[in-house]
């Protein structure tokens, strides 16, 4: 049993990892997003630039009492979930609040956050938030069921819902990506949907809905959002690591794997137009839910 | 013992008192009410001990009350949620009409709900639950909404659940000439088979009514959302918790002496799970906030029968501790309701909005109660669902994980709709003049979600009970693996000690909510809502700006075709038919003499015909 | 340490230097200058390159940009969208008609001078400007920032009463302005 | 002892001719000698019922002429009891009813309450008597004071009511006769013991169409189904005590005399499937009917019907649980369906349509009639924890011992049925608002009529929380039911013993 | 073409009194027709003669003759014809039949009539405010209004207008090219 001290030190480290990473996936994507589209794009270090724009501005207003609560709760749910996780395997990261990273306590934890921006949102009174929130929610329902289906998949595979037992699992019988393929298959185009991009993005669609759920958010309210976005999604990649590419033994290998995993809901969405929220659902109930089916099917049967 | 008998004189006696003394004056009937609550209350909580009971002898046939550790559990949720509900009632229903009605009904109420956990027969339990139907019965139609329509659908499937029941009972009875449920459970493995699977299927029909399952739930609606929400608080979060009572017992203790008795449970299981996501469903579509906390409850109840039909040890544990739970959370919300529509006027969402700086600690009793609701951890909700997943895993019922974990995901759909509706939003004018309810409301509320919040991060608090009931229906001790501790979050089987978490939710939670959001609150300046970026149009007073008309219309776009059916059509199409059916048998008695004398002739040929088989 | 000028000055630095680097523009595009915005940001000029982006609402945009004249009408709306903007932010006057009325000099209901309603930072001229011009003019409005001079947003705190007594003259009194909310 | 069985007969009779001739001197005396003579009933056939509980059953010689040859009243504990409610009931129905038309002419009044002793005298002398052609006598008797009774308001309605169940009663009267001759002319007696012990002598062919004709003939008083046409206008027709009346003294009375006919006269042990049958096809019949009712008095009817279809159905059963659960429940029935006749019309008083949507909110006006009736409604439907819930559970434990599934589902069924539609009656009443343009004005009740309705929802409670107090009773009358020897034996060896 | 026409005009000039028509070419058809049979002829066109849309309601401002000219511009699918249906009001509180009954999208045309020529059409709903935004005085587009002094009453003008050169004559000294006289007059 480690100090507390200790503990402390680690959930700090990952937390400065976790932004880091974060948002210089979301700047690369930017710059690769502009290569596609035939422009220069901006630096990759622009996200760091805005988020230190967006902390030195000022925010002289509220709405109310849950529009400063509602990022703390993202921000809160980010922090949890990506000190949940185990980011290296074999223990070469700080342990940090991993008891074996219960994969259920993690999804709950996940959708903590976007009920609290929810609210946040919500008590800023703007119709287009209430829309955005209201279309993030649908989608979420919609992009849920593949991705449990998967994740039961594996479960019922190997019989935990321990991430760590599944990470030693792979240690030894390969990644679960190639064992359990349709789970993998299944979780990937969930993911399209997690990670809000371009099919799936009509949630803060910026001329529609005026960006949707963060509308009446700028300055620091923004910054809270935006660096528990980029937490987020590192905990996502490394979740999806661990999960699928057999998690990583040191920082340069996980880089490696949480950059190819991002990749594809990225250039899936450059490609993409834009769907309503009910195509997205109705998407996510074809072919990702019949991968889903076969994953189980392929868990108990084989 | 004598303290089970001296509970029911009182609540006897504080029904008449209430009833008549009440007709006097307003302020003795609410003493009186709380008093019988308090003190019977207070006797159940020092007085009375499990495995205490009496017996006596009616018709000649032997009959007992007594309490059992699991019938304890429920007891405590019908004691508590009637004591609190109570004192709400008391302040929220000043202003009604005919009150020494409800409140002798009320205790009447808790009185039959306490007989049905005391009754170790199945004849006083048969009476209690009847005197329990028509009393809440009689709260559903009190206030004169909807009476015809809500109410007989409540009492048809009521009288068609509790016959169902009654059937049964006279089986067991005629087959063991003995009633007492003890005698029951030890004989049932000599009835024969047909009686085997008949009579748990004529009792889980009763309970199900009672539980809202799918096929039999359709009274629900109407009836959570037309009685009175004082009342509702505790026919949601208690009432409907007999039926998972007489289920648990059912299932566990009879079922499982079924050769392939797994069945039922199966099915029972996958039916809990339907009617968890398609109640889900329909409660997202609800624009009444009470409509759609009962369509919430019955996809609560839902996921409590899967817990409880599954029947491992973990999946009752999640089921019993949701129960208590959601007896907690559900009532908690609709108190919240019957606040906001004696605030305003109305529960209609599409109607209120914005007041949650109006009513900050109803909202704050909201929050707490939809967290829990909606499973988030650290509150209660989490730790049932999170066992509830557990076990289902453990005992392979995959499809039925995905069919739960659907329903509470889209539960997220109508809590966020719940919060928004009411509290978040546009600050409109209509509801300016809104003020908080009154302390003597708002207090019991804050106090079940405080309970909420408490029993998430010290579950043992309840499981402990629990524990002892399961113990008493046969099960190992869970002792051991499941609720050793006094800090949040349990290894269920990791060994791991769970003391940074603690740490870090608290830290965590600490330095953004009180640090940074306090801080920034207060240096911040308040705006209203009307100033919002609307294209640099300036919102007018009576402008309504607020989004609540089809909510979630793109979410139930897409899951339209499995709405589509309603059993509520079938049974109405069922209902009218026979309706007709007996419009002509109506008719036989045509009132002409001529015909009477036909049928005179007809009836001695008829007989003279059939003599011989007749006679 | 912290509260020395030396300090401050480095973080002032620091701070513009982002700010200069991350604008987020909010066009305002009522007027035929809108047109121009979308070759500006797109392959063939790509204004992400130097950190110009477009932001969805007022709350988290940086710079308001006028693309063309402006109607009384939408005066208002403008100035209700400039001072729902937070703090620092600036206003690029887009092509003639701010300047001067351009064709629209003798239009009875537009605007011709915006700079006696809001405190332009940078004016780009041009009938319609080229997307060089409007590059041009974010690298104007970056160098201000850079070095501390792009000020509007303090000048119109200052001169509040002016810039208000200004609109008031040609809007009236009948229409009803909310208070100044920062 | 205060007098012999057959003051129960004779008082009434005697008292029905003096009435008139006191009347010319007293007129109130019109409204108060029926009250003493019932009361007096009541008083006797209490103590009697007292008495051979302890000294076994009492058979009285009329005119000092022996057992088979002559008429004799059989006071057993069977038809003790039933003697016992009757006269309890018609002394309800006679203080409900006290002040009833009070305001209307003596003649009037003469007649309801001369009839109304008549009725209960010739119901009391059906139970009591041990011959089946002073039987024959005692259901005219009956009979012609009920067609009296029904046509008692003047107009077209209650003249047509009266004249279908004249109709009713004539036919059943022949068919009766009938079998009475066919009994006669085979066993050449009328005392149904006597019959009772010869029956083996009988031609089988005779014995059951005399069988069938004794079933149509009692048949339309014991309301069983294609017989029972005439119920639904008469009870509606009829002054509302008077609905109390037949619903808890004729119609016991009628299904007395069937069940004796079946158990005694012709000996039939083991189930019964003709009453079975007919009962169950008179519960569904009239049950489903009652719930498309628009009037008040006949949905009552129909219940009443109903009741009476299960009462048949429990006797069916032919065991002593089955006897028993048939004796409680024709008890409750008298008990209940009276106080639902009269609070309920006292509920529609000041209308003489009576529908159901014309009681709409009454209970803002008139809450303690409405609490009663309620009251009343939630025990017939056999609600616990009232006093019809024990009677069904009893008639359910029956049919279980008997293995009678379909007969326990079908019940159920039709308890459903019964709650919906008297949960609709009981939500006009209580929570929809008290419509002037619809509902009638309400009726200030008479201080006698609420004595009478409060001793009826007493008595309801009473065996509500505490059944124990009537069931010593019923089982006794259900063992002299059963007990066909042993009815025979007293009949005869006392006759006997009087003529030695 | 020209028989439809031609029987188009003799329909017209049976069925009303005081019709003149002008044919010009192609497929336009001018009628002249007094302001109170508006409604009546509109409707005629509308039910009897296929013209079923109406493709604008416009107005001239005659100044100098003391009336508006309004001119309803209908077109058949039918006989892909479109009639011009011109009617004078006077100037001087003018006064006109409302159409939106017949034709629903009129409503917006008679709005925008009413607001920039100052013409009152009977019973016509909707918002008196249109496009302009609190706006007193004359009507601006009525010709003797004189938008430019107005602007300069009401607007800030950024000084050096005034002795701004014309573009043309500075890109014709940079050029050193002749311009064409008709271009000329044009130039300021």
């Amino acid at each position: 049993m480690e100090s507390v001290g200790y503990h402390i030190l680690g959930g700090i480290v990952t937390i400065i990892v976790a932004f880091t990473v974060g948002l210089t996936y979301m700047g690369l994507s930017r710059k690769i997003t502009a290569r596609i589209q035939n422009r220069k794009g901006p630096p990759f270090y622009q996200n760091f630039i805005d988020a230190l724009k967006l902390a030195s501005k000022e925010s002289a207003i509220h709405h109310g009492f849950m529009q400063h609560s509602g990022p703390a709760f993202l921000m809160v749910s980010a922090i949890l979930s990506v000190l949940v996780i185990p980011v290296l395997n074999n223990g070469n990261w700080f342990p940090n609040l991993n008891f074996h990273g219960d994969l259920i306590f993690l999804i709950y934890i996940m959708v903590f956050g976007s009920l609290g921006m929810a609210l946040g949102s919500g008590q800023t009174g703007n119709p287009n938030s209430a829309i955005g929130v209201t279309r993030g929610l649908s989608q979420m329902v919609g992009f849920e069921i593949p991705w449990v289906m998967a994740l039961v998949a594996i479960m019922v595979k190997y019989q935990t819902t321990s991430l760590v037992d599944l990470l030693e699992v792979q240690q030894t019988g390969g990644w679960l990506m190639f064992s359990s393929p349709f789970a993998f298959i299944a979780g990937v185009l969930a993911m399209l949907g997690m990670f809000r991009y371009s099919p799936f993005d009509i949630v803060s669609a910026p001329t529609e809905l005026a960006s949707g759920p963060v509308s009446e958010n700028g300055g620091k309210y923004l910054f809270t959002m935006m660096s528990s976005g980029s937490i987020f999604a590192f905990a996502k990649l490394v979740l999806y690591v661990d999960l699928f590419l057999g998690g990583a033994s040191n920082l340069i290998e996980l880089l490696a794997k949480t950059f190819a995993i991002y990749m594809i809901p990225m250039l899936y969405g450059v490609v993409s137009p834009r769907y309503r929220t009910e195509q997205a659902i109705q998407y996510f109930w074809g072919w990702p839910l019949f991968f889903g089916f076969l994953a189980l099917v392929h868990a108990l049967v084989f | 013992m004598e303290t089970i008998l001296t509970i029911f004189i009182i609540f006897i006696a504080g029904t008449a008192a209430t009833y008549f003394l009440g007709k006097l004056n307003g302020v003795l009937r609410s003493i009186l009410f709380l008093a019988t609550l308090a003190a019977t209350g207070w006797l159940f909580f020092t007085g009375i001990t499990p495995e205490s009971g009496i017996e006596f002898r009616i018709l000649g046939i032997t009959m007992g009350w007594g309490i059992t550790p699991f019938s304890y559990i429920f007891a405590i949720i019908v004691m508590g949620l009637a004591l609190l509900s109570g004192i709400y009632a008391v302040k929220a229903m000043e202003d009604e009409k005919n009150l020494n009605f409800f409140f002798a009904n009320f205790l009447l109420t808790v009185m039959s709900m306490m007989g049905i956990l005391f009754s170790l027969d199945l004849i006083s339990f048969f009476i209690f639950w009847e005197i329990m139907t028509w009393s809440s019965y009689f709260m559903v139609v009190f206030t004169g909404k909807d009476v015809q329509k809500v109410g007989i659908k409540y009492i048809l499937f009521s009288a068609i659940g509790a016959y169902a029941m009654l059937m049964a009972i006279v089986f067991i009875y005629s087959f063991t000439g003995s009633v007492l449920i003890g005698d029951f459970i030890d004989n049932f493995h000599l009835f024969d088979t047909q009686m085997q699977w008949l009579i748990p299927i004529l009792l889980l029909t009763g309970f199900g009514v009672k539980s809202a399952l799918m096929p039999l739930h359709v009274w629900a609606p109407g009836a959570y959302s037309n009685s009175p929400m004082s009342y509702t608080a505790m026919f949601s979060g208690a009432l409907s918790k007999m039926g998972i009572y007489g289920m648990v017992i059912v299932l566990i203790l009879i079922v499982q002496q079924i050769p392939n008795g797994y069945w039922i449970k199966e099915v029972i299981a996958w039916m809990g799970g339907i009617t968890a996501a398609m109640a889900t469903l329909w409660a997202i579509k609800q624009d009444d906030a009470k409509k759609m906390l009962a369509y919430s409850s019955i996809g609560q109840l839902g996921y409590i029968i899967v817990g409880v039909a599954i029947g491992t040890p973990l999946a009752m544990l999640a089921g019993l501790f949701m129960a208590v739970m959601h007896g907690i959370f559900k009532s908690t919300l609709f108190m919240v309701v019957g606040a906001v529509e004696r605030q305003t006027g109305t529960s209609n969402f599409t109607e209120v909005t914005g007041l949650i700086r109006k009513m900050p600690w109803t909202f704050l009793a909201a929050l707490m109660s939809i967290i829990a609701l909606a499973g988030i951890p650290p509150l209660g909700g989490f730790i049932g669902k999170w066992m509830l997943y557990e076990s289902l895993m453990g005992s392979n019922h995959y499809l039925l994980i995905i069919m739960i974990f659907f329903s509470s995901t889209a539960a997220f759909l109508y809590c966020f709709k719940f919060l928004f509706g009411f509290f978040l939003g546009q600050e409109e004018k209509e509801w300016s003049h809104v003020k908080e309810a009154p302390a003597m409301m708002v207090i019991p509320m804050l106090i079940l979600a405080g309970f909420a919040f408490l029993l998430g991060i010290f579950p043992g608090l309840i499981l402990k009970p629990i524990n002892e009931g399961m113990q008493f229906l046969g099960y190992v001790s869970t002792t051991n693996r499941f609720w050793e501790m006094s800090i949040i979050f349990n290894d269920w089987g990791n060994a791991v000690v769970m003391m940074p978490i603690f740490y870090w939710i608290i830290g965590v939670f600490v330095f953004f909510l009180v640090f940074l959001t306090i801080k920034g609150y207060k240096t911040t300046r308040y705006v209203s809502t009307k100033d919002i970026s609307t294209s640099g149009e300036i919102p007018k007073e009576h402008e309504n700006l607020t989004f609540t008309m089809g909510f979630m219309q793109p979410f139930l776009r897409a899951v339209a075709p499995v709405m589509k059916r309603q059993i509520d059509k079938y049974y109405t199409s069922i209902g009218n038919g026979l309706e007709a059916l007996f419009d002509f048998t109506r008719r036989i008695n045509t009132g002409n003499g001529q015909t009477y004398a036909l049928y005179f002739v007809v009836f001695i040929i008829i007989l003279l015909l059939f003599k011989d088989s007749l006679f | 340490m912290i509260n020395d000028k030396n300090s401050q000055k480095i973080a002032d630095f620091i701070k513009n230097w982002a700010r200069k680097h991350s604008i987020w523009v909010l066009a305002y595009g009522t007027g035929c200058g809108a047109i121009e915005i979308p070759p500006t940001m797109t392959s063939r000029y790509d204004a992400e390159r130097l950190g110009v982006r477009g932001a969805a609402t007022p709350r988290q945009a940086d710079v308001l940009l006028i693309t063309g004249y402006l109607t009384t009408k939408t005066l208002k709306r403008v100035i209700r969208v400039y001072e729902q903007m937070q703090d620092p932010k600036y206003v690029i006057g887009f092509g003639s008609c701010t300047i001067n009325g351009g064709m629209y000099y003798d239009s009875y209901n537009t605007i011709k001078v915006l700079d006696k309603y809001l405190p332009v930072d940078v004016y780009i001229n041009g009938c319609m400007p080229r997307p060089e011009a409007v590059l041009a003019g974010f690298a104007k409005l970056q160098q201000l920032i850079q070095e501390g001079k792009a000020t509007g947003a303090q000048k119109y705190k200052e001169n509040h009463e002016y810039y208000r007594g200004n609109l008031r003259k040609i809007i009236g009194n009948k229409y009803e302005m909310p208070l100044y909310n920062w | 002892m205060v007098g012999t069985p057959v003051f129960l007969i004779a008082i009434p009779l005697l008292a029905a001719f003096l009435i008139p001739l006191i009347g010319m001197i007293w007129k109130e005396s019109v409204r108060i000698i029926p009250g003493l003579v019932l009361a007096y009933m009541t008083v006797l056939s209490a103590s009697l019922y007292l008495f051979i509980l302890e000294n076994g059953t009492y058979v009285e010689t009329i005119a000092g002429w022996q057992a088979p040859w002559g008429i004799d009243l059989v006071f057993s504990p069977l038809t003790g009891l039933l003697a016992t409610i009757m006269t309890f009931m018609g002394f309800i129905v006679w203080l409900y009813s006290y002040r009833f038309k009070s305001n209307v002419e003596f003649e009037a009044a003469k007649k309801y309450f001369i009839f109304l002793m008549l009725l209960v005298a010739g119901s009391v002398g059906i139970v009591i008597t041990g011959d089946i052609f002073n039987q024959f006598v005692f259901i005219e008797i009956v009979g012609i004071s009920a067609y009296a009774l029904t046509a008692f308001y003047t107009g077209r309605n209650s003249a047509e009511a009266a004249f279908k169940y004249l109709i009713m009663g004539s036919l059943s009267a022949s068919a009766l006769l009938i079998a009475i001759i066919i009994v006669y002319a085979q066993l050449g007696t009328l005392n149904m013991a006597e019959i009772a012990a010869n029956i083996d002598q009988m031609n089988v062919h005779y014995r059951i169409i005399a069988m069938i004709f004794f079933i149509i003939g009692i048949g339309v008083e014991a309301e069983i189904f294609p017989l029972n046409g005439w119920a639904p206008d008469a009870y509606t027709e009829a002054p509302g005590p008077v609905g109390g009346a037949f619903s808890g003294i004729v119609v016991k009375a009628g299904i007395y005399a069937m069940v004796r006919m079946m158990f005694t006269l012709f000996d039939i042990s083991g189930p019964m499937k003709i009453l079975i049958v007919i009962g169950l096809v008179t519960l569904i019949v009239a049950e489903t009917s009652a719930l498309r009712q628009e009037k008040l008095k006949r949905m009552l009817a129909y219940s009443s019907i109903g009741q009476m279809g299960l009462v048949l159905v429990a006797f069916g059963m032919g065991t002593k649980a089955g006897v028993f659960a048939a004796l409680f429940l024709m008890l409750n029935h008298a008990i209940i369906k009276p106080l639902l006749f009269l609070s309920g019309s006292f509920l529609t008083f000041n209308t003489t349509e009576k529908y159901i949507s014309q009681i709409t909110g009454m209970a803002k006006k008139m809450p303690v009639v409405s609490v009663l009736f309620a009251l009343g409604a939630l025990a017939i439907s056999g609600l616990p924890p009232f006093s019809g819930f024990w009677s069904k559970l009893s008639v359910l434990t029956a049919a279980a011992d008997e293995n009678l599934m379909l007969i326990i589902a079908l019940v159920l069924i039709i308890s459903v049925i019964e709650i919906v539609y008297y949960f609709r009656v009981i939500n006009r009443l209580f929570f929809f608002e008290y419509d002037e343009s619809v509902s009638v004005k309400p009726h200030k009740p008479g201080f006698n009529g609420m004595i009478a309705l409060f001793i009826l929802a007493g008595l309801i409670l009473l065996i509500g929380f505490y059944p124990a107090s009537v069931t010593g009773y019923l089982d006794l009358a259900a063992d002299d039911l059963l007990n066909t020897h042993q009815y025979i034996d007293k009949v005869l060896q006392l006759g006997q013993s009087i003529i030695q | 073409m020209e028989n439809i026409k031609a029987d188009l005009i003799s329909k017209i000039k049976s069925t009303f009194e005081n019709v003149t028509e002008k044919d010009h070419d192609g497929n336009r058809l001018d009628f002249y027709v007094n302001k109170k049979i508006i409604p009546s002829i509109l409707t005629h066109f509308k039910v009897n003669e296929g013209f079923i849309h109406l493709s604008h309601i416009s107005c001239v401002d005659w100044l100098e003759e003391g009336e508006f000219e309004i001119i309803y511009i209908l077109w058949s699918p039918k006989d892909k014809i479109k009639v011009f249906v011109r009617t004078r009001v006077e100037r001087e509180n003018p006064v006109m039949p409302n159409i939106d009954m017949i034709w629903r999208q009129a409503n917006t045309y008679e709005r925008e009539m009413r607001e920039m020529f100052g013409i009152e059409f009977e019973g016509l709903v909707g918002e008196k405010e249109f496009v302009l935004e609190d706006w007193e005085g004359m009507p601006p587009m009525r010709r003797d209004f004189d938008t430019e002094a107005y602007a300069d009453e009401t607007f800030w003008h950024r000084p050096g207008r005034e002795d701004a050169m014309d573009v043309r004559e500075a890109i014709i000294e940079r050029s050193r090219e002749e311009i064409p006289d008709f271009a000329k007059k044009y130039s300021r």
